[in-house]
């Protein structure tokens, strides 16, 4: 019997950590996130709704938006269509998902397909002004705000949890070419790395 | 008065006060044998043909605005017949014969300057295709030579062959193509048509036709009623408004395509390049500036004018290409009316309206055509019979699927 | 151009993938005519210089596909819609 | 030195050494490389277009058409650089342009000599005999001549960055107007953007001697700027804003690093922003008119609003002996502050005879000869003003000697921006300008750029302009004080041409365009002025006829007799401003030019000699290179031979994979394939075609029924996107009635061929028993699914290369660990990595179809497919597949091809052409589509599309290749060389 795999990080021998005082971006690794596309069967919205809100605790957004409760978050990427995101991690992510959902939605693991990072800091902003063609201001794009947009030639998700801290989702392959557009986009302002 | 070296001399002497208009600013006449629709390049071609080889001179040429306000004169001006498709290849050819002595024919200086045009590949799939091509060239007796990767730096040494994303692995060029003052072109067609007697009428727009018992027998204008005995449009851009007048609804979008001219500058750049991985071609007009260009916008158009993602696109290729140009700067940019057609070949044909000819759907390869397509059309005009040349420019194509489609990209105008 | 998605808010033309004009319902391939009904609804078109009702893909965004209604001579986005007329609810 | 004792606004305790020409010189912090060449006495800086005439600087901003340079050297220069813009930094290098030999002596004016022959249009009407001579020497010369400076011609070494923003108002322009606004909309709670192209704020009032409520305009700047930043306003500096795009979309370019030697660490030379404003109000100002008269190129001959630019900002006196010549009461000014500044003021003439009492007297009290209803007909001196005839009314001339004339024809509001969405200028025959018309949705024009030139108004409408752009979006005005400015006054007459000029006289100084130029166009019918700008070149300078278009313009009207209105203008397009390519790319160049995308695996390839190969954005490998391999080819062979006698792993996890589910997920692909798959049973894989609804083939794959209600569909690489697309637009838009949802998972998953008659065995080692992967549990075309080593995997049955062999896919994270675990499994089994050349040598064996024959122009039947096609359903391109055109019997269709000589190469691209006949095209019967060398045949092989192909089998035609000197017979044969019973695929 073969001993269980190694899984390896998207951002493998690209974001080496690296501590820097004073940082205008912090930016995290986060390798351990589970993700899991939800499609909403035809009519099925208004019980999926209820059945999120019994299994997990939480309203489903109908917007570009991102809702948690615990360790479990929904983010609106379109009508009917949801990521849903686990911190607890992908392990039987997906699979519980479509048991608690079966009938109500198409649900398909993606932990795997994309690279996550955290972005934040007080330079946040300027460093995703380079790339995101979006009105980030708090008016606009508060926290909890979510949208999926294009950065660099690079298709990606985005949401924002706090003022200054944000999350991205780039598909797993772009990991090294994302990895770059950051570096560049943050070297002004000096780049923490973390994992 | 005839041009040359003599009469510019001649003329200097006395002031240049000798030289007359290059072509008579007619008023329309009550009728005319036929009439085009368009004081482009290609009406004023249609025009000066039909009176030369066809000895028809009772003809009229109107234009809406001032004669090349269309697409003659904000094109970039390229002459190439590098196609791939028998329907295509004979055509564009005879339009290249045809420049190549266009000159003299006319007697009006169109720069036609024949520096070369090199298609670059970065694959091994686009070297095959391109070598179909070429071979398909060359059994029509058009010349073309594949080159290797070193064969292209001898001519374009500037190029990046250091870092590129997509490395250049060769390249295929037509050393007879090149460019032409595309203005002269337009000035060049009316001088010589309107000396053979051919009315050009400037700011007449046509705003509906005469029909009698279904068949069309002139136009309404916004000076007036002229009467003819055939009604041919050359109005690429323009196409559908002017067919829906006719109701005629046609295989082709308007959209815009954008071109592009920098400051000028000492000479840089041979002749006319065309980058594989990406949407970017450049060449370097007489007085110095690069002209270049890339994609359509994508969005049908009647504006002729683009927006930023195509701008940001054909300078990413741009400096990806040749990183030399990253301090020169762009001097101005628009964009004109594409006639997409559906499988982005053009249509020279008479209608199913008697009467009604139409010259139509030349996409973004009008300019370098426009000889061949004023000699075609007017063939199909004067005879009645479309010119062997133009044979498969037929408007029933799309229905019974003898489509020319040199990209494969089917019917979708904006993807040609 | 900036294009006001019913579901991500007013986006930037690059995000879009424009598919050109509406040309009506996919015809019906059973019909006696049925290859002069499709080679009209896959070939002909209006092509008005004015308002033009279009199909355009939101792909790297919410994936929906829209119906446009947009003036070819200004670019003035007049209404956008989404294609499926089964979503309801969402913005 | 022309520098004066006192004034300005430059630091005099900050010295900047530069050099022009090579000579050095010393200016101060805050001088433009104009201003401190004059301030060093140097007048004389270029050479223009196409008569070489000596040109000295006739502006002090961007709208200059004569001090042009070539800045910095090396890597970095940059041509046509506008003296009158470049902030002065230590160690600048600038040196003029369009010269042979040196700028007093250049050897190319003799073509002044030419001018009788050189006049506008001359090109057209010779050089055309013989034809052969034009690109051998006429056009090389010209080309030669033409052009100003030289580029760099190696790649520019800078680096440059894009940004977005976005604002309720956008204010263009921080003169007063453009301060004015902005801090008005700013107050009414607005989220402000304020651009400015200067390096200062301030604009005119910077070139002025204005007060503003009783103190020096200076210290009302000082303050609104600290109001701005109270107020959150984000003042933009170096800023163009060059263009307005559809929806409110504006291009900027940021100098961030233009006014340094080079660019700080991590720091880009520019910046491109893209803005996104709700409204915007342009403040972009007036430029001044030039007076046409002879020799009104003189270097010496300056605009009189730039004069008093270099006096009252720079503190700078271009001149010693000055006069001015102006249309309209602002030139008077410059009289005033010439006086002032302490330089001799010597005549103020004027065309107009009723010009206010107190102008005239304040410069008779500078000491001036005032000469009402005068002209200069002529400036004369050649290399530096010397002296200018004034002619009278009644013909009586004057002369006066004086090496500075400043010249004034009225104002042009910058009116470009409101325009570039198709709105038209309007004329105003109170400015005798053009005004801006109807601006583009959202957007106002205030001050000098909607013609209200006086301070008061850009300061009283500015403020309005800023307040009622804040409450068109809602917020509330905040009150605001009217400001009391300094008085002045801008009555003008309209002056196109000095009719008593004996010497030339220019219309557009760059491109040499002359008065006469304009009237040959008019005799010639080059009426329209868009002829006049083609023929001419009138206005197709780097300036775009900033100075030069409404002069032009104006004159066209005169002569054919036509009003402003009729005679338009022409039309500005972007960049307001010539704008450097690189900043338009961005970071977007070399190996960036666009992302890279790498599969879980690529370490591993590139660790074990991969070659790789871009599909797409993709890398894949395209072979390993063994250990001393050098020639590709040997390589490919070894991995072809050894995925046919033992077992080869190819990495395919770029394939496109897009997930199928829901109640209608069979239907929804039966209406997609050609084929069926209503009743593919659960755990089974069927290869299916697509057609566009033209009935063109596009794509083909597997779909793989995972349960009931869910499909594993997949796509080629270079069709993922667009079957997704399709797809969609399929599930949207044609049958929305279907419940079915799509998702693309192609990178969740890496996948595995695992190839060749031990592929069996190798997974048999490698799942330890865990997995049965006999016949009888997985068949060929079968599914199956599990956990494995911590990892979910799916086990495909699918063989590309007409071997035993499967496709595993696991989760990304764990690509790299199973690909390990694949290769460990196959040790002593002879397992070989193979790349996509080897898997293209056995698809071409087995007879596949591939990119090169689906290439969007063959239908269904041209492949050998048609069979496939459904008579019983509908799917799309069903009915138009049936088109004649589609259906002729005489199309080139699918088969293979052997070289009747062994041993000889075959090359996709070549054209068949029956035996005997002429390689023309009359005989082209089609062409090879692909090629490869076969190791199992030993022999080089092909696929091609040739007509009627099918019933041709055995017989033998050429493969002709005139591109490449080749012309090759060969035998028509079956498409598939390799086992076409298919024997091995079982087993």
């Amino acid at each position: 019997m073969a001993e269980t795999w190694q899984a390896t990080s998207a951002f493998a021998g690209v974001a080496a950590p690296a501590h820097l005082a004073g940082a205008g971006l912090t930016a995290t690794v986060l390798d351990n996130l589970g993700l899991a596309s939800v499609q909403a069967r035809k009519g099925a919205g208004v019980a999926l709704a209820a059945k999120v809100q019994a299994a997990y605790g939480l309203d489903l957004p109908q917007h570009p938006q991102r809702v948690a409760a615990g360790e479990v978050a929904f983010v609106g990427t379109g009508p009917g269509a949801w990521m849903a995101v686990s911190e607890a991690g992908p392990l039987g992510w997906a699979d519980r998902l479509a048991a608690d959902l079966s009938g109500l939605a198409s649900v398909n693991d993606q932990s795997d397909g994309y690279a996550a990072l955290r972005l934040e800091g007080p330079a946040v902003l300027d460093v995703l002004a380079k790339g995101v063609f979006l009105d980030l201001h708090d008016s606009v794009f508060p926290p909890g705000s979510a949208a999926g947009v294009v950065i660099a030639h690079i298709g990606a998700i985005l949401w924002r949890r706090e003022a200054q801290v944000f999350e991205v989702l780039v598909f797993r392959s772009y990991a090294a070419s994302f990895w770059q557009w950051v570096e560049e986009s943050a070297a002004e302002y000096g780049l923490a790395v973390a994992r | 008065m005839k041009y040359s070296i003599f009469s510019l001399a001649a003329n200097a002497l006395t002031g240049h006060k000798k030289w007359t208009p290059a072509w008579r600013d007619a008023a329309p006449k009550a009728s005319y044998d036929a009439i085009i629709v368009g004081g482009g390049g290609h009406g004023l071609a249609t025009a000066y043909y039909l009176a030369k080889e066809h000895g028809l001179t009772n003809i009229a040429v109107v234009e809406k605005g001032w004669i090349g306000s269309g697409n003659a004169g904000r094109n970039t001006t390229i002459i190439r017949s590098n196609y791939m498709l028998q329907g295509n290849i004979p055509f564009y050819e005879w339009s290249m014969k045809l420049w190549e002595g266009l000159e003299q024919d006319l007697n009006y200086n169109a720069m036609v300057s024949q520096r070369g045009v090199m298609n670059l590949y970065h694959t091994d799939a686009q070297r095959d295709g391109y070598a179909r091509r070429g071979n398909a060239m060359r059994m029509n007796g058009v010349d073309a030579e594949l080159l290797d990767k070193e064969g292209v730096r001898k001519i374009a040494p500037f190029l990046n062959f250091d870092d590129a994303r997509f490395p250049i692995q060769g390249g295929i060029i037509q050393r007879r193509g090149g460019t032409a003052r595309h203005d002269a072109v337009v000035w060049g067609y009316a001088r010589a048509a309107s000396d053979r007697g051919v009315d050009i009428i400037q700011n007449c727009e046509v705003t509906g036709f005469l029909r009698e018992g279904g068949a069309i027998v002139g136009v309404q204008t916004s000076r007036g009623e002229i009467r003819a005995k055939k009604v041919g449009l050359a109005v690429a851009g323009n196409t559908s408004r002017l067919s829906q007048m006719a109701g005629l609804r046609l295989p082709i979008e308007s959209h815009v395509l954008q071109a592009f001219v920098s400051e000028a500058i000492k000479p840089l750049i041979p002749g006319v390049i065309t980058f594989g991985a990406g949407h970017f071609y450049i060449s370097q007009s007489d007085k110095g500036g690069l002209v270049f260009g890339g994609d359509l916008d994508g969005y049908n158009s009647y504006a002729q004018r683009g927006n930023l993602p195509t701008v940001e696109d054909v300078a990413e290729g741009g400096m990806a290409l040749m990183p030399m140009i990253g301090r020169v700067r762009l001097l101005r940019h628009w964009g004109g009316i594409m006639d997409m057609s559906q499988d982005g070949s053009p249509i020279i044909d008479k209608t199913p309206i008697d009467g009604l000819y139409l010259n139509a759907g030349w996409c973004y390869g009008g300019f370098k055509a426009t000889p061949a397509s004023g000699w075609c059309f007017a063939h199909q005009i004067a005879r009645d019979e479309p010119h062997k040349v133009a044979a498969a420019y037929r408007l029933d194509r799309f229905a019974t699927g003898h489509l020319i489609d040199e990209k494969g990209q089917g019917a979708q105008p904006n993807l040609h | 151009m900036r294009i006001p998605c019913p579901f991500c808010g007013e986006r930037d033309l690059h995000e879009f993938t424009p598919r050109g004009e509406v040309t009506g319902a996919r015809p019906d391939p059973s019909a006696a005519d049925a290859e002069a009904q499709f080679f009209t609804y896959v070939y002909l078109r209006d092509n008005p210089a004015g308002p033009n009702r279009e199909h355009w893909y939101h792909g790297s965004a919410c994936r929906r596909w829209l119906v446009v209604d947009r003036d070819t001579r200004t670019h003035e986005i007049i209404a956008v819609a989404f294609a499926d007329p089964s979503i309801g609810g969402a913005a | 030195m022309s520098r004066l004792a006192t004034g300005g606004r430059v630091d005099r305790g900050a010295p900047v050494r530069f050099t022009f020409d090579g000579k050095a010189y010393t200016g101060f912090k805050g001088d433009t490389l104009a201003a401190a060449l004059l301030a060093n006495d140097v007048t004389l800086v270029g050479r223009s277009f196409k008569y070489h005439r000596p040109r000295g600087i006739l502006t002090a901003g961007p709208e200059e058409p004569n001090a042009l340079v070539e800045l910095r050297t090396g890597a970095r220069r940059e041509p046509n650089t506008r003296a009158t813009t470049i902030e002065l930094y230590d160690g600048l290098e600038a040196a003029s342009q369009n010269h042979i030999g040196s700028l007093k002596f250049d050897l190319m004016s003799v073509n002044s000599l030419f001018s009788p022959l050189f006049v506008g249009g001359f090109y057209y009407k010779t050089f055309m005999w013989p034809a052969a001579l034009w690109e051998k020497l006429y056009e090389p010369v010209i080309r030669r001549a033409a052009g100003l400076g030289r580029a760099a011609g190696v790649p520019d070494p800078d680096t440059y960055d894009k940004a977005h923003a976005f604002c309720d108002v956008l204010v263009i322009g921080a003169g007063p107007a453009g301060l004015a606004a902005a801090k008005a909309a700013a107050k009414s709670g607005a989220r402000v953007i304020l651009a400015e192209d200067d390096f200062e704020l301030g604009g005119r009032l910077l070139s002025e001697r204005q007060t503003i409520d009783g103190a020096p305009a200076a210290d009302w700047i000082r303050a609104t700027e600290a109001e701005l930043a109270a107020c959150g306003v984000r003042v933009m500096l170096r800023t163009q804003i060059f263009g307005a795009y559809d929806g409110g979309v504006f291009g900027a370019v940021e100098r961030v690093s233009d006014h340094l030697a080079a660019p700080g660490p991590h720091q880009p030379r520019q910046r491109m922003w893209k803005i996104v404003a709700k409204r915007t109000v342009l403040c972009a100002g007036a430029v001044e008119r030039q007076l046409v008269f002879g020799g009104n190129d003189t270097p010496g001959v300056m605009l009189a609003g730039a004069v008093r630019t270099y006096l009252n900002r720079y503190g700078v006196a271009p001149g010693k002996r000055a006069a001015v010549f102006t249309a309209g009461d602002d030139g008077w000014k410059t009289a005033i502050d010439l006086a002032a500044a302490g330089v001799t003021l010597v005549a103020v003439v004027d065309p107009r005879t009723d010009v206010p009492a107190e102008l005239v007297a304040a410069a008779q009290a500078a000491g001036a000869r005032v000469m009402l209803g005068a002209v200069v007909s002529d400036a004369r001196g050649g290399q530096a003003l010397k002296r200018i005839d004034v002619t009278r009314a009644d013909g009586e001339m004057t002369a006066f000697a004086v090496d500075l004339l400043a010249v004034s024809g009225g104002w042009n509001p910058q009116v470009a921006l409101a325009t570039h969405l198709g709105g038209k200028p309007t004329w105003s025959d109170e400015i005798h300008s053009f005004l801006p018309g109807k601006p583009p949705p959202g957007m106002s024009v205030a001050g000098a750029a909607a013609g209200a030139f006086a301070l008061a108004d850009c300061l009283a409408y500015g403020s309005l302009a800023g307040t009622e752009a804040a409450v068109g979006l809602g917020f509330k005005a905040a009150p605001f004080s009217t400001l009391v400015a300094c008085p002045d006054t801008w009555a003008s007459a309209p002056l196109w041409k000095v009719k008593s000029a004996r010497t030339k006289a220019f219309v557009d100084q760059q491109h040499d365009v002359t008065d006469k130029d304009v009237i040959l166009a008019a005799q010639e019918g080059y009426k329209s002025v868009e002829h006049l700008k083609r023929y001419t070149t009138l206005g197709m300078a780097t300036d775009q006829g900033k100075t030069s278009n409404l002069n032009g313009h104006a004159l066209m009207a005169e002569i054919t007799g036509r009003s402003m209105t009729e005679t338009g203008t022409t039309m500005s397009r972007p960049p307001h401003l010539p704008v450097a390519m690189g900043v338009l790319a961005g970071s977007h160049r070399g190996e960036h030019f666009r992302p890279m995308r790498k599969v879980a695996g690529h370490q591993w390839a590139a660790d074990n000699g991969a070659v790789f190969v871009d599909a797409g954005q993709w890398k894949r490998p395209q072979w390993f290179n063994a250990p001393g391999e050098t020639d590709w080819l040997v390589s490919v062979v070894r991995e072809v031979k050894a995925t046919r006698t033992a077992v080869g792993v190819c990495d395919v996890s770029t394939l496109g994979k897009i997930d199928v589910q829901g109640p209608d997920a069979a239907a929804f692909l039966d209406r997609l394939y050609i084929n069926g798959f209503a009743k593919v049973a659960v755990g089974k894989c069927r290869y299916g075609l697509m057609l566009r609804e033209d009935g063109l083939a596009y794509d083909d794959g597997t779909a793989a029924r995972l349960a009931e209600d869910h499909f594993l569909v997949s796509t080629t690489t270079a069709n993922a996107a667009r079957v997704m697309q399709n797809m969609e637009y399929a599930r949207q838009v044609l049958w929305p009635e279907l419940d079915v949802q799509i998702v693309s998972v192609t990178e969740q998953w890496s996948q595995y061929a695992v190839a060749g008659p031990k592929s069996r065995e190798l997974l048999e080692r490698l799942f330890g028993g865990a997995v049965d992967v006999s016949d009888a549990a997985l068949p060929y075309m079968g599914v199956t699914e599990g956990t494995f080593a911590g990892s979910p995997f799916r086990l495909f049955r699918l063989s590309f290369s007409g071997e035993l062999a499967y496709e595993l896919a696991v989760p990304a994270r764990f690509g790299d660990a199973a690909l390990k675990a694949i290769m460990a499994a196959g040790q002593g089994l002879g397992v070989t990595p193979y790349g996509t050349e080897a898997l293209g040598v056995m698809r071409i064996e087995k007879g596949h179809v591939g990119g090169a024959e689906l290439n969007g122009t063959t239908t269904a039947t041209d492949l050998g497919l048609g069979r496939m096609q459904s008579k019983t359903k509908d799917y799309i391109g069903k009915v138009l597949s049936a088109r004649p055109g589609l259906t002729d019997p005489e199309r080139p269709a699918f088969v293979g091809f052997k070289p009747v000589a062994p041993g000889v190469r075959l090359r996709a691209g070549a054209h068949f052409v029956a035996l005997g006949a002429d390689g023309v095209a009359a005989n082209d019967e089609g062409y090879m589509t692909s090629v490869a060398y076969s190791p199992t045949l030993g022999c080089w092989i092909g696929l091609g599309l040739l007509k009627r192909g099918p019933a041709r089998i055995g017989e033998r035609v050429r493969a002709y290749d005139p591109l490449r000197g080749e012309d090759i017979e060969v035998e028509v044969c079956a498409p598939v060389f390799v086992d076409p019973e298919g024997a091995r695929l079982h087993g």
